[in-house]
């Protein structure tokens, strides 16, 4: 109750800066309108059916790009994280892979896939893998020397020590990249809807630029931004659940 | 257990770097060669397009420029993210008021944000690197304070009952546990800086090297194209040498704990 | 009660053997034309169920075009010409749109109120911002500049998009922009001054829009192309008809968030089918002259009027 | 340090951990109290709340009830006076410092000469035996050096109240012997006071001027004992004293009490 | 399991761990050999290399050079016979396990009917006195609980060969006593072959079937020592005999000799 209290009066402060900005005249309220009118305009949209249909598409591309990029990195991140060769060989490529910018590679996806969903899907998988994948490597190697030796020496299966000894290990990076990523993902679902036109959210933000219509421009970041906080949401309850044991989860139960 | 002598470590080290890079470019020659595609130019292709865009003087218009707007924007990340969560980490109050709004920021595409950016701080390099900031703070600052939070109890104890005062506390204690998750958090940041600088390039500017990439890609000169997202990945080993060295020395003690450096 | 601003812009059930086809156009006022002719069927008579898809720009339609994904894309004329040059396999098979040959134009470059910029020549030395470099818009600004007795190698262009360019301006971040409609309007309404409308001081009427598709789709499926260009004829034909101006506005408040009033004004193109070689070959000249192109684009192999 | 009033006061302490599956009753109702310059030695069963009551002491975790006092004021958090050895001494140690570097740590605030701080960290160094280890990191030493490490921070921080966790688990008995002379010595020399769990019996009484046998989980005092031996112990006579063999089955008697109580059920001795 | 030739063989041992600060010569030459079914108990001084033997023989360490092998063939890696109690007993735990799930776990590639594990675990929690933690996570634990889980996880698995390290260190005398005799009667009835290190020299002498006295770092052998005890042995009356006394005094000058060496000073007991 406390700490929903505490992120209001956060989002609260951040609110009255917004509107300040406008209203002291740093900026004109046309290009960056009023708070007060974009959650009108936000009310308005809420009602419209076509929103709420923009909407799952979005979130569609989203979770379906997340998930993709979250099952292959967790596996390719332990398989590298674990055998020494295999990192030290994909290192080099790893690294030159990591920096090109998804946004580049727009053309590309649409050049194999066309204007469709599936281009967009390629171009949030790329992105949000390289965030998971790295958090997993770092996540394996963090496994104790000790319990790694409890382990080998109770002869504990290949599979069993994946299971029982390094996801666990792994899964506060995970958790963290995982979180990462979904803002990213979000973030490419919604920028390759805006370049590559298929329709969504970002489509509607790209609309709404042409057309100069600031309100309903920022009321769409506004919902992205909120998608966001919701996302993260969810993932605080998964993390509580499921880390439950670690201390960053235990410490928050001190008096 | 590696090779004794130099030469031969050496040799083997270029071997497992080159390696995978050497087998990927031979599979794309072939791949282009037979493929009819305009669009996938050869890798000899690109290799000649790299020497004639990237030698020459665009790199000191275009490429340094960028360089250091990116060097800027990594060094204030690091900062900020950083010092943001350590106080974020280790304040569970703050945590509590400023989370919900830093996940709402971190959802924003940031081609959303370039235009608000532009009114606020013109179209500047200051601006870019703002952009930059913008996008690589996230991994660095979620990594710190998961790992300021995630600090052993019975290491905070031992702080506590010696009475190590606030700031010791920080540069002993609280800063090398989180180490290793702010590394992890570095190394994320690092690409997608670059990432975020060809992005803030190629809006609102006319030159650097993300405005070349999307000119060349707008005027389908392929070719160029990939050679700048070919130099873009250069960049990107460069920056990971840079950071590894960097690493080796900050987790020293964590390399020779975990026996990574060994095994 | 819910609302569902969707709901209208349904396309009528296609019936039986339609052919499908897929059309690349961007989200614009300027597609009025093209969202109106569907609606209006012309494109149903013609045996075919067009699909539109908004791409932006060339630099995502033209990959899509070569790879088969689209059949058809509306997009400016440096789009083709540069895949041209790299022998991309495109073909420009009609006009779309283009500007006004005089009147008020379907462009401008406008300066803020507060640069004191009257004329094209005092343009140099300025920042300028154009939606992207290297295409129409710098090559006739800078021809223009040069034709009022400035230096256009002077003009330092920065890129915008259309919709940022007023707040920039606004903002002092550049001295004059280049923007479309509505922007102009709204500019004007403002007190900034239209400097110079570049296309029609430099060349007048030229194609501001064309209709181009792949040359293999031209070769393995003539007929396609074919019952599309009749289509696309008849329907630019339609939309250069005062007696459907209401359908055109109606279309694009179906298609876009402009606000009423604005719909309703916007300053809409001329639109027609044949297309004018030589002012698209004199385009290209201007653009070899001002070093954005290195070469001419093959005007026979690219131009095949239908 | 006024003289008169106790150093240590615990009043019907009672602490209780709250967990997910359930609470967890640690410390029931514990009383005693503690003079200026005395070693108490605690001893009871495994589990049976010792750490949990000398973190109490320390500050490091609020009672949920009951009355710690220190000096006469209530202990809200820890005490510059005082140093804490845990029972977890591999993870009290800092993996990123070397040996010196963690037992110079606390030291840094002292507002010490450069050469000082050298010296008093050499000489606890030394005095654990370790001086050779001290450029090498705790993960490189053995579990009894890391405890002689930890123990050589808490000499060296040169504490009024010395709180230390079963100090000597880990190291032979030539090396505990040598240690629990060093502790004696500090107590003896410098006045140290020292809180000391242990559970070697014949420990507790040839260390302590006091032993304080506690039962199992919820604990209680169970017995206080005072170890009337001469102050001047040796670790050959002292142990041969026949007073030292009574005393020693008298805890031993008591421990196995606290353990076999009724409330929870020592280990049995068969396996299916 | 060949009768005739030992179960361990160690030959010429040598250990150097190689650091970025220099190599540390942690085991110089060792040789021994154990048979099937003994209790061989390891003690001497600290940091001397009893540690890095240990591992060594469960094949989770690499010998610098040197033969160790197990029933007749070199240890590459580690044995499914064999159940290893850490002294680091509190990071061998998994926090993310219940006490229940950390014992049951290397049960689970073992093909036992979920009823015959279930009785399995419980047995083994109740053989160390901690039935009651079962659905507890080991960081709820005490020190000397946590240890008896990692006891309880070892004798659960059913190892042919079981290796403890200083396994009671954290666990007070009563509970340590009944352990003792809980080892004692896995090597005599199971016949499980036992390596155990241990400081308490009493203990080594009441458990084992032999003690191996080990020098300071660099380590040797420094004494073999057959215990001619009566197999059937007993907390009171064994612990009462002249020859125990005689053993434990030769295993005590043993390491006392050991630790004095001339390689590594003891410690100073003054503290400047
Ligand atoms: N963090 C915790 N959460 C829940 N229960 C705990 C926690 N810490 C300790 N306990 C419980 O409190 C009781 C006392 O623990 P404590 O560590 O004080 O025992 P101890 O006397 O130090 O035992 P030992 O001699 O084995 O170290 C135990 O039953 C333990 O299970
Ligand atoms: N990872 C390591 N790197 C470097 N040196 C090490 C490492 N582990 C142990 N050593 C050194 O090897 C020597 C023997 O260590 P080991 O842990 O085997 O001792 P031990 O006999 O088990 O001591 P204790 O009784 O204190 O546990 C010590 O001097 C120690 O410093
Ligand atoms: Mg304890
Ligand atoms: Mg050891």
């Amino acid at each position: 109750m406390r700490k929903v209290l505490l992120g209001a009066t956060g989002l609260l402060g951040f609110l009255v800066v917004w509107h300040l900005i406008p209203a002291t005249g740093l900026v004109d309220p046309q290009y960056l309108p009023y708070p007060t009118d974009v959650a009108a305009r936000l009310l308005q949209e809420f009602r419209d059916l076509a929103f709420w249909r923009r909407l799952r598409l979005t979130m569609t591309a989203w979770a379906l790009g997340l998930a993709l990029a979250t099952l292959a990195a967790v596996v390719l991140g332990t398989a590298v994280g674990l055998v020494p060769f295999l990192r030290r060989a994909t290192h080099t490529t790893v690294e030159f892979l990591r920096p090109v910018p998804s946004v580049a590679l727009i053309p590309l996806a649409v050049l194999m896939f066309g204007l469709q969903l599936r281009a967009a899907l390629v171009i949030v998988v790329y992105a949000a893998f390289w965030q998971v994948f790295v958090q997993v490597i770092y996540g394996v190697a963090d496994v104790d020397t000790v319990a790694r030796d409890t382990a080998r020496s109770f002869g504990l299966t290949r599979r069993e020590r994946l299971r029982y000894l390094v996801l666990p290990t792994a899964l506060p990076y995970l958790m963290t990249g995982v979180r990462l990523a979904a803002a990213v993902a979000l973030i490419l679902a919604v920028t390759a809807e805006m370049v590559i036109g298929n329709p969504g959210l970002g489509r509607s933000i790209e609309l709404s630029r042409s057309a100069g219509d600031a309100v309903g421009l920022y009321g769409l970041v506004v919902v992205t931004g909120l998608l966001g906080l919701l996302v993260n949401l969810v993932f605080r309850l998964v993390e509580r659940r499921s880390l439950a044991w670690h201390q960053s989860v235990r410490s928050e139960e001190l008096p | 257990m590696t090779a004794r002598r130099p030469a031969l470590r050496i040799a083997a080290n270029l071997l497992f770097a080159l390696g995978l890079p050497a087998v990927a470019v031979v599979l794309w020659g072939v791949w282009s060669a037979r493929s009819d595609n305009r669009f996938l130019a050869g890798p000899l292709a690109v290799l000649d397009a790299f020497r004639r865009t990237w030698i020459g003087p665009a790199f000191v218009d275009d490429v340094l420029p960028s360089l250091l707007r990116l060097a800027l924007g990594i060094a204030g990340s690091i900062v900020l993210g950083v010092a943001a969560g350590i106080a974020i980490g280790s304040l569970r109050r703050l945590r509590e008021t400023l989370g919900p709004l830093l996940e709402f920021f971190r959802a924003i595409p940031p081609p959303v944000l370039i235009p608000v950016a532009m009114l606020l701080l013109g179209i500047t390099g200051t601006m870019k690197v703002v952009v930059i900031m913008s996008g690589a703070i996230w991994p660095i600052l979620l990594n710190t304070i998961d790992g300021v939070r995630a600090t052993d109890s019975v290491m905070l104890e031992t702080a506590d009952s010696y009475r190590i005062p606030r700031w010791e506390r920080l540069r002993f204690v609280v800063l090398p546990a989180a180490a290793p998750r702010i590394m992890t958090g570095v190394r994320q940041a690092l690409s997608v800086a670059l990432i975020l600088m060809v992005i803030s390039e190629m809006f609102a500017s006319s030159s650097g090297l993300g405005y070349r990439i999307a000119y060349f890609q707008r005027n389908y000169l392929i070719a160029e194209m990939w050679s700048g997202i070919l130099l873009l990945g250069l960049i990107g080993i460069l920056l990971a040498v840079l950071f590894g060295l960097v690493e080796r020395r900050v987790l020293r003690w964590y390399q020779g704990m975990k026996e990574i450096t060994r095994a | 009660g819910c609302t569902d601003s969707d709901a209208t812009t349904g396309s009528p059930a296609a019936s039986g053997d339609l052919r499908k086809v897929r059309v690349a156009a961007l989200p614009i006022s300027e597609t009025a034309a093209l969202w109106g002719g569907i609606k209006a069927g012309i494109f149903r008579k013609q045996g075919l169920d067009v699909e539109v898809s908004p791409a932006q720009g060339g630099a995502q339609a033209i990959p899509a075009l070569i790879n088969g994904d689209i059949d058809f894309a509306i997009g400016q004329p440096f789009g083709p010409f540069r895949a041209d040059l790299q022998n991309l396999g495109v073909v420009i098979v009609g006009n779309y749109a283009s500007s006004y040959a005089d009147g008020d134009d379907i462009n401008a470059v406008v300066a803020s109120a507060k640069s004191g910029i009257t004329r094209p020549a005092q343009l140099a030395g300025r920042k300028v911002s154009v939606n992207s470099l290297g295409a129409a818009g710098d090559v006739t600004i800078m021809a223009a500049v040069e034709k009022d007795g400035g230096d256009p190698a002077k003009v330092e262009f920065v890129e915008v998009a259309f919709p940022d360019a007023p707040a920039q301006l606004a903002a002092g971040n550049i001295d004059a922009a280049w923007v479309t409609e509505p922007f102009i309007t709204q500019l004007r309404g403002r007190g900034d001054r239209v400097v110079v409308e570049p296309y029609q001081a430099t060349i007048p009427g030229l194609a501001t829009l064309t209709t181009i598709t792949s040359a293999k789709l031209k070769d393995s499926d003539a007929a396609l192309v074919t019952k599309f260009s009749a289509a696309m004829k008849e329907t630019l034909t339609w939309a250069g008809d005062p007696a459907n101006e209401a359908s055109l506005r109606q279309a694009i408040k179906d298609n876009l968030k402009l606000p009423e009033p604005v719909a309703d004004s916007v300053r809409l193109p001329a639109f027609g089918w044949q297309l004018d070689r030589a002012g698209l070959e004199q385009l290209a000249t201007l653009a070899r002259k001002y070093r954005v192109l290195d070469r001419q684009p093959d005007f026979d192999r690219l131009i095949q009027q239908q | 340090m006024p003289d008169g009033s106790p150093l240590l006061r615990v009043e019907h302490l009672r602490k209780v951990y709250a967990s997910a599956t359930g609470d967890v009753e640690a410390v029931a109702d514990l009383s005693f109290t503690m003079d200026h310059g005395e070693l108490v030695c605690i001893v009871g069963p495994s589990g049976c709340g010792k750490t949990t009551l000398l973190k109490c002491l320390a500050g490091l975790l609020r009672p949920t009830s009951g009355v710690v006092e220190m000096d006469g004021s209530p202990v809200t958090g820890p005490s510059p006076a005082m140093a804490v050895v845990f029972q977890e001494y591999g993870r009290s140690l800092y993996p990123w410092l070397t040996v010196r570097g963690n037992v110079e740590l606390p030291l840094r605030h002292q507002k010490l000469s450069r050469a000082v701080r050298d010296r008093t960290v050499s000489d606890a160094l030394e005095a654990v035996g370790l001086p050779h280890a001290a450029r090498s990191h705790p993960w490189q030493l053995s579990g009894g050096m890391q405890q002689r490490v930890a123990i050589a921070r808490a000499i060296a921080y040169r504490p009024e109240v010395l709180i230390m966790d079963e100090p000597f688990a880990a190291v032979d008995a030539q090396t505990r012997a040598d240690l629990e002379d060093l502790v004696r010595e500090l107590h003896l020399t410098r006045g140290i006071s020292t809180v000391f769990v242990t559970h070697d019996i014949d420990e507790s009484v040839y260390l302590g001027r006091r032993v304080l046998v506690l039962s199992h989980a919820p604990t209680r005092v169970r017995e206080d004992l005072v170890i009337d031996l001469p102050p001047e112990r040796d670790q050959l006579t002292t142990r041969a004293l026949p007073r030292f063999t009574e005393l020693r089955t008298r805890v031993y008697e008591q421990i196995q009490r606290a353990k076999r109580g009724p409330a929870e059920a020592g280990p049995a001795i068969s396996v299916g």
